[in-house]
């Protein structure tokens, strides 16, 4: 397959795939029970107000053509309300939030470096933590430290996240007082203060990933130090150390690179759980409270482009597969 | 070991390897001494300890094993020296070749890249310097086009280029002893050819001494000076080449050798009777496209296998052989042409017709091991057609499957083993009973003994002839490998590039082969008789000069 | 048995494969367990709490009667509450493994055997699926389907909707290797129609992995019921959850740790000792097969099947 | 003290710090139901206020007006006058027209959501849009720059209560696009605003223009107010405990919850810096008076006697967090009447109960509680069912988030037998406490009257009450129509509840008034 076809059937693929999340998504919270017009009618609720929270939100559409305008809108653009009150959505228009009076795609600029920090940071952290270890294990295979290091990693795996987090915040925020127990500050304001207060978050998340990536690592480390060319490595002198590096984990890399572009594609929607504990308001919060007050725009929005991040995710792992691994073509 | 003058490159003395559990000593107190530019070789069934003994001169056996006696290199003890002088002397002053090079190299580095790595482990080097030895080596093992060689991924070469890559990176250090494990076991036999000139070359010239593992008893009498026998890890016989493989004095060496298929002497099967037409290939045309570009795997080839009849498909890999069998099959779909079983054209067949067709044919693969679902018992396996095809009930599936045991002689309780508790010879005849299930019209055997032992395959060969006399049935039969065609096909039909270049009546193709390309395709397979393979050599390079 | 007999040399999974067995028997035997006490994890024991709804005495109100103490708030006995506890957690982590076990061999064997477009569409939505923020649906879901419904099997359902992707991708990954195997060409050969490969061969080649994958499936399914019943939406009270224990504990951690160490160490135990065994487990069938190109990415065992972070 | 530098100068600026759960402060009035003495009331005046004092009832108060109303029409005309030298936080004055204008955009369709009494009393005002199409309400007059007169289609005796709701707020029409509003707020009040960072804090400085003269009630002490939105509830009260830093000048926005109240009775220091309010907002069992053998009033009474009131208190956190209830009119409502019309012990009285229900012929009576799905939530639903329980009443539990609850619970036809339900007046009047949780116009619709209780007579009451000018006269017509309601027995009093907030050592005057049952925002001082 030429590379333009592959691009543009990547791509179509992706407008497919971006179409059904947000078809699944508008019909999962039509179905729901809460009324986001009823929530927003005001005390006391009276059918006049009624009817204009279902006007002003767009409610009285069937949903089917809720849907369409929110897809033309990404086309077009939209516009609310009337007169000196009116307030536009520019194109490409992901939605209006009328819970927040913003436009989603706003909300997801705002809110996208508070994720990306944690995302990116925790994903640096628990690659070179699984890596490393994994390796070590692999090579120590059978003895103590290998032991040791899959005992802290299935404790890894076996914990859950919001628990870490929690008793992390005890024992390093109140107990000890050495770090800040939640919130955010931004890099470019306080590049410091931005690290502190991402320490926690970051190695919360980044114990029970890493505890997945040692054992991943370290059963394909293994696997690849049974292979032929290993032999040949060895049988050319190479110290112990470079055939490990340079060949047993350069090629156990290849699958755990792959695993890793799609976590930290998934990663990059929202760390929801993290977000929660630590009190950060990055997209997993944005996602979680649009949920809990039923904004519907923002979170098709917001679901929408942890989608895009997905497959885009996948398209990246796919074009990088392709380059660390010289037998794989694009296709 | 009389005939080596001077004191030994190497010198093996009482080698023992255990490891842990069942398997205790797998080789025990073997040794042999290796001299400047002389070329021994350890022969042996499989699994007669000839790797073992071979990676225990590096240390590179696996750490479950437990070693004694005495390796010396040049005076040196090997065993028991520390990881350094073992790293130094790994690649340095003993270099190593393996079996398929295909996946002795590292998949993700650049052959050059590997190459040079192992230069500089010893010897260090700036980039470019490296980069001219390179190209300086693998032009030496008589690659055209060095740069872009060095310059490519192990899966962008061929096996041969892969293998003589291998070689140049085994001598890339000046090593005075080789070690080269079944180096040619998984080439053509024009490939391996050329790489055993230039293994002898390597001894005669740079007077690098030559440990070869082989067990191809065409090899040894190709290359070998001398000759040591391996038996369930204990030494059986040794000795010059031409003593051992002429005059064997041990019976063990005597049926090794026995078993050979061979060229020249035996019996060629005459021509039966001609049948009726069971399989027809008609200007068949098969392509693949792969990345864009396609391939015609078959070009044009008209076959017809008759009723009665063994046609032997041979060729090199890659010419087509499996892809001829899978037209037959309608495994592989028709481009042009035609192709029919039993009258029924594939082609035009629907799928029920397809199946019909099926049935009437057994097919036989080159892999005993993976041929059988090793979830299932054996008895489930060869009973599978009789499932698929027949309404038989249990008891009759079971009756069947004792006559087809019997038929291949293995014993009836065989039915309840599972593949892995059989050894391969055993498996490849439960495939042969599984594929005669259906007394079938057409019987495919795609290399059917490519993957066993020399005496294991021959008793195969004759029981499938034995059956095939019996039964009657048309035979087709794949290989790369003229001997074993020589021994059972009534006429050739020699592929190239998925166009027949050849056919004929077996005696008369493999005795005054027509085509220049068959007759370099004979000229290449060794045989066991270090005389008789000297005078083929010759005949071959003349062959070799001729466009 | 060679599977037995790797276990019983594995000190971990046999550990692993005891604690699990202990649970099950405990949460099965619920009721005589708790009856030695004389507790059920319904009755509230006001008396047990102080002023402000916290228990009185030792560990959260350890006593003879109360081993692990009373829950705050309603002096519920919390060995009860724990023990039947467990009933949930397993039937739910159980259940929810079966449900995506099931999905996810059916559509990987599928994928994997016919290829093609169908491989393409089904790969593309196990990605997706796999990076969605799963939770978050999971709460939707959970608030969509009617009152009626019984809550427990719809636990079960989405939390195994959510899981069967990563099945699919494994068994995906190695019906495709098999599939160029020569004894699925030999049956193709023979005349084998589809329904027979899948089956009679493929099925049963990738038993080994199902069984493991299942084990490895079931302490993540456990910990994403506790998640959720972490997040409010888990199984309906006053059935007892662990994860709704914990959240609730996580609150009073301050006041009364013995409410958290109990359900959240129960908890952590059992998810252990299921990952132990199902590593064990691995280890023992060996499943490692031979890998195709693309389907080196696929690790034998994925273990991306944590939803929570 | 800090001997570090001179960067902490004499000038540094006081901070008032508010922690709350919230990822979103609603700044526009005209779509806020916030209390007049808390966030909004820092940024904007109305026309009247509250004055909350320790231990006395709550009163309306002037604010920008000079009084409370004046009445006219036997209560269905209001007019207010502005006081002198009211200016916006951008310099320009204060006018009629502008409280006008943002009456007028709490109409808009973009800007529901807030406290709409004036909407329903406002002639004219179910037909009106708002003003961006430059339609105006002409039952609001302005004759003059500092008038302004309110027509309503009733009267309406507790109006002075409405004006000091936060659409009576003045906006500049410049300042009115909805979008441009809430980004950047001309305002009224002591603060405006600084910064806004989305979902994480507000930050409010001082308003040069607001003049402390004009004000009776805002003292606003701090030199900045910030509110960190987002706050983990646990972390909070933590934090509070530990009172370092930043946290010393703050207080937590939420009341605590019974494990928070656990951990700070534990805790010397952090009691003491403890407020907790007297009884207030009635938590109940509402019955849906509509379904099966609820419609009968001796099952309802048998409710009455079933419930475990003591089991749902310490489900909430003890007596810390309430008082057992029997009466609607809560604590701290003028004119309130105590009077118990079904005494029992705290947890019931099983056997009355179970023989109301046999004289009923009910047996194995099955009931599902509609209840949200949070911790405290369910533990209160779980005492309730444990409660019915021994009377042989079955109770099955359905969860729901808070917006699907607040969505089913006030649906026409609603699909729940029980409720749990609280209930906090938006105004100190027993006029809120009643009508919208009995009146038969409550019924659905988004409505609070849960248990779909219809009584004509009560109806009547309920407005005569309503149209009662003189509020002694108005009180007792309350008080009877309290009892007259609870003979039908449409709910179960449960407790009146205490909220209790913490408050850094640095944060003074921080109380909690009898009416709303939250600290006082505006007369908080700082003492660093
Ligand atoms: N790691 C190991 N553990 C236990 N037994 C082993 C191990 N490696 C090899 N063996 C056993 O040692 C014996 C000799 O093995 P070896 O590889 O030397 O055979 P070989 O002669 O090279 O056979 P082949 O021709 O098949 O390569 C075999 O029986 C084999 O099963
Ligand atoms: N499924 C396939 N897709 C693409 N190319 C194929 C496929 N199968 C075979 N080929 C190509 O077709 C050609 C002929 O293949 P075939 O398997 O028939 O060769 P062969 O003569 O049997 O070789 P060997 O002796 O190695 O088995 C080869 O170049 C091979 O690479
Ligand atoms: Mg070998
Ligand atoms: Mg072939």
């Amino acid at each position: 397959m030429t590379a333009v076809r592959f691009l543009a059937y990547r791509l179509a693929g992706i407008v497919l795939v971006l179409l059904l999340v947000a078809l699944a998504t508008y019909l999962v919270f039509y179905l729901l029970p809460a009324d986001p017009a009823r929530l927003s009618c005001g005390k006391p609720c009276t059918p006049e107000n009624y009817a204009a929270a279902q006007r002003y939100l767009g409610l009285d559409a069937p949903w089917y053509g809720q849907l369409w305008n929110y897809l033309s809108g990404i086309v077009t653009g939209r516009r609310f309300g009337s007169g000196t009150g009116v307030v536009d959505c520019p194109a490409p228009c992901f939605g209006y939030s009328f819970q927040l009076s913003t436009p989603v795609t706003e909300l997801i600029l705002t809110r996208l470096p508070v994720t990306a920090s944690i995302a990116i940071g925790a994903a640096v952290l628990w690659f070179v933590a699984g890596v490393l270890g994994g390796t070590l294990a692999a090579v120590r295979r059978g003895r103590a430290l290998d032991r040791a290091i899959m005992t802290v990693a299935i404790a890894g795996v076996s914990a859950p996240a919001y628990l870490v987090g929690l008793l992390a915040i005890l024992l390093f925020g109140f107990t000890l007082g050495w770090l800040p127990t939640g919130g955010y500050e931004p890099f470019t304001e306080d590049p410091v203060g931005w690290f502190v207060h991402l320490l926690l978050p970051w190695s919360a998340l980044a114990f029970l990933q890493a505890a997945i990536y040692a054992r991943l690592t370290r059963s394909e480390v293994i696997d690849q130090l049974g292979q032929d060319h290993i032999r040949t490595a060895r049988a050319i002198g190479l110290t112990e150390r470079a055939v490990v590096v340079r060949h047993g984990l350069r090629n156990a890399l290849i699958p755990v690179v792959t695993v890793f572009g799609l976590d930290l594609g998934g990663l990059l929607g929202g760390a929801v759980i993290t977000e929660r504990v630590f009190s950060m308001q990055g997209l997993g919060s944005l996602l979680i409270s649009a949920v809990g007050t039923t904004d519907l725009q923002t979170v098709v929005g917001v679901t929408l482009f942890a989608a895009f991040l997905i497959t885009a995710a996948n398209f990246v792992v796919d074009v990088v597969y392709s380059l660390i691994d010289p037998r794989v073509a694009l296709g | 070991m009389t005939e080596g003058a001077g004191s030994p490159v190497l010198a093996v003395r009482d080698l023992v390897v255990a490891f842990p559990g069942g398997a205790g000593r797998v080789v025990d107190s073997v040794g042999f001494d290796l001299h400047p530019g002389r070329v021994l070789a350890l022969v042996g069934e499989s699994g007669s300890g000839k790797s073992l003994t071979a990676m225990s001169v590096l240390g590179l056996l696996p750490p479950t094993a437990s070693v004694s006696g005495s390796i010396r290199l040049e005076g040196e003890e090997l065993l028991g020296a520390d990881r350094g002088a073992l790293r130094r002397v790994r690649g340095g002053r003993v270099g190593t070749v393996f079996q398929e090079p295909m996946s002795a190299f590292d998949p993700v580095y650049r052959v050059g890249d590997q190459v040079a790595e192992a230069i500089r482990v010893h010897r260090g080097g700036r980039r470019a310097a490296l980069r001219a030895r390179v190209a300086e080596l693998l032009a030496a093992v008589g690659l055209p086009d060095p740069r872009r060689i060095a310059a490519s991924f192990p899966h962008q070469l061929s096996g041969g280029q892969l293998q003589r890559a291998m070689i140049a990176m085994a001598i890339s250090n000046d090593p005075v002893a080789l070690i080269a494990d079944e180096p040619t076991t998984a080439l053509d036999v024009t490939v391996q050819a050329g790489i055993l000139d230039l293994l002898r070359a390597l001894a005669a010239e740079r007077g690098t001494a030559i440990l070869l593992i082989t067990h191809d008893m065409g090899v040894v009498a190709d290359l070998a000076d001398d000759v040591l026998v391996l038996r369930r890890g204990e030494t059986v016989e040794r000795g010059p080449v031409r003593r051992v493989l002429l005059e064997p004095e041990h019976p063990y060496t005597r049926e090794l050798l026995a078993s050979v298929p061979t060229l020249v002497g035996g019996d060629v099967p005459a021509s039966a009777p001609a049948g009726r037409p069971v399989a027809v290939l008609e200007q068949a045309v098969v392509s693949y496209s792969r990345r864009g570009r396609t391939l015609r795997a078959l070009d044009g080839v008209d076959l017809e296998v008759r009723a009665g009849e063994v046609v032997g498909l041979v060729g090199e890999s890659g010419s087509g052989k499996s892809t001829a069998g899978r037209a037959l099959l309608g495994l592989a779909p028709l481009a042009d042409g035609g192709a029919s079983v039993e009258g029924v054209n594939l082609r035009r067949a629907g799928r029920r017709a397809r199946r019909e067709v099926r049935a009437r044919i057994g097919t036989v693969f080159q892999d005993p091991a993976s041929s059988l679902n090793p979830r299932t018992t054996v008895g489930w396996s060869i009973a599978e057609p009789l499932l698929l095809h027949t309404d038989r009930s249990g008891d009759q599936r079971e009756e069947r499957v004792a006559e087809l045991l019997d038929a291949v002689r293995l014993p009836r309780d065989f039915a309840r083993r599972y593949p892995h508790e059989l050894s391969g010879g055993q498996r490849q005849r439960v495939a042969i009973a599984r594929a005669l299930a259906l007394d079938p019209a057409l019987l495919i055997a795609d290399e059917p003994t490519s993957a066993l032992d020399v005496s294991v395959q021959a008793a195969v060969l004759d029981l499938l002839a034995d059956l095939q006399a019996r039964l009657g049935f048309a035979c087709l039969l794949i290989s790369h490998d003229l001997a074993v065609v020589r021994r059972l096909a009534d006429t050739v039909v020699v592929l190239r590039d998925g166009r027949v270049v050849e056919r004929g009546p077996t005696a008369r193709v493999l005795s005054e082969p027509a085509d220049p390309y068959t007759r370099r395709l004979l000229a290449a397979v060794p045989v066991a008789d270090p005389g008789l393979q000297a005078a083929r050599r010759e005949e071959r390079r003349a062959l070799e000069v001729q466009p | 048995m060679t599977v037995l007999r790797h276990l019983r040399h594995d000190p971990w999974a046999l550990a692993g494969g005891i604690v699990v067995l202990l649970f099950v028997l405990a949460a099965v035997l619920a009721p005589l367990l708790t009856a030695i006490p004389g507790q059920d994890p319904y009755r509230y024991h006001l008396d047990a709490l102080d002023d402000s709804g916290a228990p009185r005495g030792f560990g959260g109100g350890i006593s003879a009667q109360h081993w692990f103490g009373v829950e705050p708030l309603s002096g519920r006995d919390l060995f009860a509450i724990v023990v039947y506890g467990a009933r949930t957690s397993i039937l739910v982590g159980v259940g929810a493994s079966a449900a995506s076990v099931l999905v996810g061999v059916a559509v990987g064997l599928v994928a994997g055997y016919f290829g093609g477009w169908v491989d393409r569409v089904v790969s593309r939505v196990v990605d997706v699926m796999l990076g969605f923020p799963s939770l978050v649906f999971m709460i939707s879901l959970t608030a969509v389907v009617a009152a009626s419904f019984p809550k427990p099997l719809l636990i079960v359902l989405i939390i195994g909707f959510f899981g069967w992707p990563s099945v699919a991708r494994v068994i995906r990954g190695q019906v495709l290797s098999l599939r160029s195997r020569t004894f699925a060409t030999a049956a193709e050969a023979m005349g084998a129609p589809a329904g027979h490969v899948l089956a009679r061969l493929l099925l049963p080649n990738v038993g080994a992995s199902i069984i493991v994958y299942a084990t490895i499936l079931i302490p993540a399914s456990i910990g994403t019921e506790a998640a959720l019943s972490f997040l409010g939406v888990g199984v309906p009270p006053p059935t007892p959850s662990w994860g709704r224990s914990i959240g609730d504990a996580v609150a009073w951690f301050r006041v009364d740790p013995a409410y958290l160490v109990f359900p959240g160490g129960a908890l952590f135990l059992l998810t252990l000792a299921f990952n132990a065994f199902g590593d064990g487990l691995r280890d023992a069938l060996d499943p490692r097969v031979s890998r195709g190109r693309r389907s080196a990415a696929t690790p034998v065992v994925d273990d991306r099947v944590v939803p929570n972070r | 003290g800090c001997t570090g530098g001179g960067s902490s100068g004499a000038d540094q600026k006081s901070t008032l710090t508010v922690l709350t759960p919230s990822s979103t402060f609603l700044i526009d009035p005209a779509s806020s139901q916030n209390l007049a003495t808390t966030s909004l009331s820092f940024l904007d005046r109305r026309l009247t206020t509250w004055d909350v004092k320790k231990g006395q009832d709550a009163k309306v108060v002037p604010d920008l007006a000079t009084s409370t109303g004046t009445a006219g029409d036997d209560g269905k005309t209001w007019t207010y006058t502005l006081k002198d030298g009211l200016k916006f936080s951008d310099g320009s004055p204060i006018t009629s027209e502008s409280i006008k204008y943002g009456i007028e955009r709490s109409f808009s369709d973009q800007l529901q959501g807030g406290l709409s009494y004036h909407k329903t009393l406002l002639e004219g005002g179910s037909d009106y849009k708002g003003p961006f199409d430059g339609e105006s309400l002409d039952s609001i007059e302005t004759p003059d720059a500092k008038t302004i007169v309110f027509h309503l289609n009733k009267a309406f005796g507790d109006w002075p209560w409405i004006a000091s709701m936060p659409a009576f707020s003045p906006v500049k029409e410049s300042n009115g696009n909805p979008a441009t509003y809430k980004k950047a707020p001309i305002t009224s009040g002591p603060y405006k605003v600084q910064s806004i960072k989305d979902g994480t804090s507000v930050t409010l400085v001082r308003n040069k223009y607001w003049s402390k003269a004009t004000d009776s009630v805002r003292t606003a002490e701090a030199d900045q107010v910030v509110f960190q939105e987002s706050q983990n509830q646990n972390t909070v009260v933590q934090n509070l405990v530990n009172d370092t830093g930043s946290f010393k000048t703050a207080f937590g926005a939420q009341y605590l919850g019974a494990s928070d109240l656990a951990a700070v009775n534990g805790n010397p220091s952090a009691k003491s810096r403890l407020a907790t309010s007297q009884a207030g907002p009635i938590q109940y069992l509402a019955i849906n008076t509509r379904r099966g053998d609820l419609q009968q009033l001796k099952v309802r009474q048998a409710l009455e006697y079933a419930v475990d009131k003591k089991a749902y208190l310490v489900a909430s956190g003890g007596s810390n967090a309430g008082a057992y209830a029997s009466t609607l009119i809560t604590p701290g409502i003028a004119g309130r009447q105590d009077y118990d019309l079904y005494p029992a012990p705290e947890s019931g009285d099983v056997a009355k109960a179970k023989s109301l229900l046999s004289s009923a012929g009910v047996t194995g009576l099955k009931l599902t509680l509609l209840t949200q799905n949070d911790a405290a939530s369910l533990a209160e639903a779980q005492a309730i069912q444990q409660g019915l329980k021994r009377a042989g009443i079955t109770v099955t539990l359905k969860t729901e988030d808070v917006d699907s609850f607040s969505t089913d619970v006030a649906k026409s036809n609603p699909d729940f037998d029980l409720a749990l339900s609280s209930w906090q007046p938006d105004f100190p009047s027993a006029n809120a406490n009643i009508s919208p949780l009995f009146d038969s116009s409550q019924i659905g619709n988004g409505n609070f009257n849960l248990s779909q209780y219809a009584n004509k007579d009560v109806d009547t009451a309920i407005a005569a009450a309503q149209a009662e000018v003189d509020q002694t006269k108005a009180q007792a017509q309350w008080a009877a129509i309290d009892k007259r309601i609870m003979q039908d027995a449409p709910i179960v009093p449960l407790t009146y509840a205490k909220n209790s907030f913490l408050h850094g050592s640095g944060v003074g005057n921080f109380f909690i008034p009898s009416f709303p049952a939250y600290p006082d925002y505006m007369t908080l001082t700082i003492e660093q």
